[in-house]
């Protein structure tokens, strides 16, 4: 990105929707599918306008079918193109699991190469936005269990435009994890232009010394606000956009708690082999005589999702990160 | 040698009662006079939950509604066939019609929609699962449940509801296969509102029709025009029958419209045209039965209005139960997640309890 | 009004030799000697490939194996039809006749089951699919790559090969959908073996047939004598025909039986009756078209003597090639897992680098 | 069990059969369904003998569809029966992740207890075996990250027996994980008579000072060779049979970690958001300050788990938790 170049105030849905439309128009081997893609424009309007735009061959509503959206993309992309299927919401990944952690995730691999899986997976997860049963989940844990994935959780519009770029351009297959909660919560100075992130780099939001706070997606924000919060009684927290949970890039980690010797991990899955787990494990492993108190972990319960009422209860907040922060101080 | 005929089959559609509420009066069932106007009154009273339940939600009363509008006598003329002693509802989540018509409490139901757990379940002995989200994925439960009731030489049938789309799912070939080989006292119900979302049927599926599809299970099949409540009945009598005579599993398509949004949460005028809903406005369910009823004087127009009385009553002492009932006990997260709450559970309630209580304090 | 037929379809069956080698003349294909020659050095080529691999395997030379026997006409009379240049092969597990027949080098398949990763795949420039061992999953991938060819508009069809018991899949209900709508330059193979692993077709699926099953997704379909290599060549030059020409989809059902063990991990006795062998004996596809090739004249004695010496010469070669190559190499383990290797790849690689280094010394 | 009750020798995989035969005398509501389970008996014959004992009413032959098996399973169990249904090998359990973890895992909870769901899912997992491509994965992680399973994976056949008779008696659904590597490799004295091995307790299998390893399933093999080989060079090794992994004993790792100071985990799964990672971060937040070195994962490669010809690179051995330990002891 150059300093010149003009930006605009963007949503992060928006800034989802424009980077698939600029992508779109630079490379021609890009398919949308997927259940309301085309003339609805998603059910959260990410793919709103690129039916307009590419027409029906290149934006393709499909049967209600997950295994099979999926596993036409992997089809789709053995011949060439670039399919950019979408899963309307996590909670509905299951039925296409076997497709992307038998195929998708392995198909590089078993091909010695020769068929890699340049395919972008979008879905929007996460509780916050009082939905029914199965709308609110995040299973990214068994995501970064399997080999062969790269999996993306952006935090703000203008990540959520360069990390979406850098994974369409990227040959290795990207599940792209949407923060509903966030989609339209803000707007932020999102440059025109194209541009990449880099995946599988971690991105420091506030630095600090007494503690690090660690999250990604929508978890960002109880998290900077915690650190907020904190800083009015003096402590402060580093706090780390985790941003690529897999590969994940635990030097900015350790760095981290190497300085600050405290470290909070939060997430909204439950806290069983959550994604947490491994962010602890790693911080055990590399840094162990840095640590001045255990890894703590806020996340959610080891529940069901809870229907709409009872969803506040169930999903951390800036208090039980803060409350997180003071048992590792008082540790 | 050479070629040889292997399969021949052959699908029907059923029509009873036109758009104008003229019955084919050779096709007409042999109902009696109260039965008919049974599956009038569910009618009246879905579309009396249904109204209610779009104005709750606009005023932020309940959460976000999926709508059965138009898809009244596809539900009615089922429910009235059912037994609530024997049968098993296996419900998607456009099913409150036929829930409540078998006795489903309608405030339970509100309370569902409302975001409250306590509605996915009524105590009232009625053999109706709880709604099923994930698309498709409960008609295997049904016909797990008709494989339960063959087994068991039990008279109940399970009925397993989906959608056009949910067809699309691999859980709906595996369903209609299970039941095929099992011999499952099951009834797939697919009411094919012509629309998943925004997808119309044309682009869900490149056949005729879904009904066809039994031949591929060697299931029993057929479709009815789901918005003739007659016909419903007829279809789902026959398919009834045939089920519990032991003749195995059955699948029925009830082609009808969803008249509104998908849920409430859906602008449905991104994706369909005002006269497509005008269209099948003028074949609304409830007015052709209505118009049956009353020219066959079957029902007079005072017996319709005290039948909108009723309706209406039912319909607000149900939001006063709903409204009555004692705010969700945030505890109960961790409540029958197993039959003893592991070490952790344990551990998460008490820092909710913690929580709470600092709050109250 | 009433009952209206909504749909009506008819499936065929396709047999031109008999299990005596009698061809019915009426319904012989328009096709050229060589090629009848050719379909058959294919079918002698997997029989002695077949017959080597179980071989090795009792020796220990490859591991589990899953022998095609009796399934090669549905193979060959197949591949004589495929263009290797412009179509694709998505195999199962079971494929290595057209596999091989298409250029795939047998020395690889071997590797393959000798659990030698290099095995996967071939780099002959042949478009032919790692075998997909996820049952009816590939199917989909098929579908995929027929929905591109449409797109670009290329020539190529995509083959997507099945069991029957993968029919049960709900993949192959998706794959079949989806190539349907799509209308994908697809075409669905099913060598129905009758068995997958110990269950029969009859547990399988209540249906009469599986050809049937496209009527389900207007994807046009039929059934074959797949013991029968010239029914099966007339069979798939008519699908692909139909494909080429813009029609979509279309799925072939080969009935065929597995003469032997599912794979060499299995004991086929167990659930199979030495009767049930010996009927299928008799329809072996290899001794029919070999009957019907010299009472033809088409082929002597010495015609056939001379493919005999070729193809045991080619499994021959096959193995001195499959032991001749060099060890794998187990970093091979952490290559083309990413485009670029993770940190913990680089680490776990090195540590394993280091493991064998000090083995070494 | 009683002190005087006649023991067989068995085999793991015998273990099994027996538990299953027992229980379905004594409780008619039990069905075993799957594909290959009547008349073969299972592909590794772990329903031997089934079919003819209780006929194919009881013991179903089931078309090969995953999620046909589970989905059919669950309308059984709330119908009144109490399924076990087996999937041939775990890598061929995704099809039915939908069922397991949107409607198996959460019946109990979403009917507020009117439906439990007891079930007992069965499946051999692991490699160790030459198996072709799908057949040796170790999926649990995935489990353990969903609520309202139990995850059980025994290790010896005294202990399948108990287990699975337990599992089969619980209201709770339980996926049973089979080792098959080590289905037939020993045989060990097995009560004749019904017992029961309980759920959620792990097992101290080796008692130590110096360092804790912790396993399970097929993994126990080279834990309890490293603790023997360790032992010539006076290295103490307790080592700790986790046995359920969800949910988890805590208890007596923590107990355990606390005495010797050093962690070593070792499971076939990748690394990366396995199931060691969640036990290393509940030791990191329970034994922080015990602790004398980092705690160790063996496992597998973050890789796809490689064919035939590679899988002995690729298991954990004995020799790299002898290093692990080593690791561990000289930090
Ligand atoms: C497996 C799955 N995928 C996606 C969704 C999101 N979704 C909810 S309803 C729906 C459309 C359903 O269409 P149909 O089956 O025709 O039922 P209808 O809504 O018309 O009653 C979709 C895509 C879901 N609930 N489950
Ligand atoms: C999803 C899945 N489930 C189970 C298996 C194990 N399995 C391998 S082959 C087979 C039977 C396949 O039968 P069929 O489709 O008829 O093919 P055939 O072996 O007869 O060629 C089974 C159950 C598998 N490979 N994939
Ligand atoms: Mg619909
Ligand atoms: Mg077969």
């Amino acid at each position: 990105m150059t300093a010149a170049s003009k930006t605009q105030k963007m949503t992060l849905v928006q800034a989802v929707t424009q980077a698939l439309k600029q992508e779109m128009e630079r490379d021609e081997s890009i398919l949308v599918l997927g259940e309301d893609v085309g003339k609805d424009g998603g059910v959260f309007r990410a793919t709103d306008g690129l039916i307009d735009a590419f027409g029906e061959e290149r934006v393709m509503d499909t049967p209600l079918a997950e295994s099979g959206i999926i596993g036409v993309s992997v089809g789709l992309a053995v011949a060439g193109y670039r399919p950019v299927p979408e899963i309307q919401f996590m909670g509905f990944i299951y039925p296409a699991v076997n497709q992307i952690f038998a195929h998708v995730a392995r198909y590089r691999h078993r091909s010695r190469g020769q068929y890699p899986m340049p395919m972008v997976i979008r879905m929007p997860y996460g509780g916050g936005i009082h939905a029914p049963e199965h709308h609110s989940e995040s299973y990214e844990s068994m995501l970064a269990n399997t080999p062969g994935l790269t999996v993306v959780i952006p935090s703000t519009p203008y990540d959520a435009k360069g990390l979406l770029i850098s994974a369409l351009r990227s040959d290795d297959p990207v599940i792209f994890m949407e923060p509903k909660r966030i989609y339209r919560s803000f707007r932020e100075d999102v440059p025109e232009e194209p541009y990449t992130v880099p995946l599988s780099k971690a991105a420091v939001r506030r630095e600090g010394n007494d503690v690090t706070i660690i999250s990604y997606g929508s978890m960002m924000r109880p998290a900077l606000e915690a650190a907020d919060f904190l800083a009015r009684d003096n402590i402060s927290a580093e706090v780390i956009d985790v941003r690529t949970i897999a590969p994940v890039d635990v030097e900015t980690i350790v760095t981290s708690v190497e300085k600050t010797g405290r470290a909070v991990i939060v997430h909204e899955a439950p806290t069983r082999s959550g994604f947490g787990a491994e962010l602890s494990a790693l911080i055990n492993e590399r840094a162990l005589l840095h640590l001045l108190a255990p890894v703590q972990r806020v996340t959610g319960f080891d529940t069901v999702f809870p229907f709409a009422m009872m969803e506040a209860h169930y999903l951390p907040n800036r208090q039980r990160v803060v409350a997180a922060v003071q048992t590792a101080l008082e540790f | 040698m050479g070629y040889k005929k292997l399969f021949r089959g052959e699908t029907v559609r059923l029509e009873i009662l036109n758009k104008d509420g003229k019955a084919d009066k050779k096709s007409l069932p042999d109902i009696s006079q109260d039965t008919m106007i049974q599956m009038y009154r569910y009618m009246r009273q879905m579309r009396a939950f249904d109204e209610k339940a779009l104005n709750l939600q606009r005023q932020g009363r309940i959460g976000t509604y999926g709508s059965l509008r138009g898809q009244e006598a596809a539900q009615a003329g089922l429910a009235v066939n059912l037994n609530e002693k024997d049968d098993w509802l296996v419900p998607s989540f456009r099913e409150h019609g036929v829930m409540m018509s078998l006795g489903v409490p309608m405030h339970l139901i509100y309370a569902y929609w409302k975001g409250d757990e306590r509605g996915n379940i009524s105590d009232k002995g009625i053999k109706c699962l709880p709604p099923s989200v994930p698309v498709g994925s409960q008609l295997l439960h049904a016909t797990g449940i008709g494989m339960a009731m063959q087994k068991k030489g039990l008279p109940g049938v399970a009925v397993g509801f989906a959608g056009d789309g949910a067809t699309s799912e691999g859980d709906f070939h595996e369903a209609m296969n299970f039941a095929g080989v099992f011999k499952a006292r099951t009834l797939i119900y697919i009411q094919n509102n012509q629309w998943a979302i925004s997808v119309p049927l044309k682009k869900q599926t490149a056949a005729e029709s879904l009904a066809q599809r039994g031949w591929a299970y060697n299931v029993a099949s057929m479709q009815v025009d789901g918005n003739d409540v007659l016909a419903v009945y007829e279809a789902s009598r026959l398919a009834l029958e045939h089920i519990r005579n032991g003749n195995g599993p059955y699948m029925i398509e009830a082609v009808t419209f969803r008249m509104g949004d998908h849920t409430t949460a859906d602008d449905h005028s991104r994706y369909r045209t005002p006269d497509l809903i005008a269209y099948w406005e003028e074949r609304d369910p409830i007015m052709r039965m209505k118009t049956f009823l009353i020219n066959e004087k079957i029902m007079t127009q005072a017996d319709d209005d005290a039948i909108t009385n009723d309706v209406t009553k039912a319909v607000d002492s149900a939001v006063k139960e709903l409204e009555a009932m004692p705010a969700p006990d945030p505890m109960h997260i961790f409540e029958t997640m197993y039959a003893e709450k592991p070490w952790y559970l344990v551990e998460q309630q008490a820092m909710l309890r913690d929580e709470l209580n600092q709050e109250k304090r």
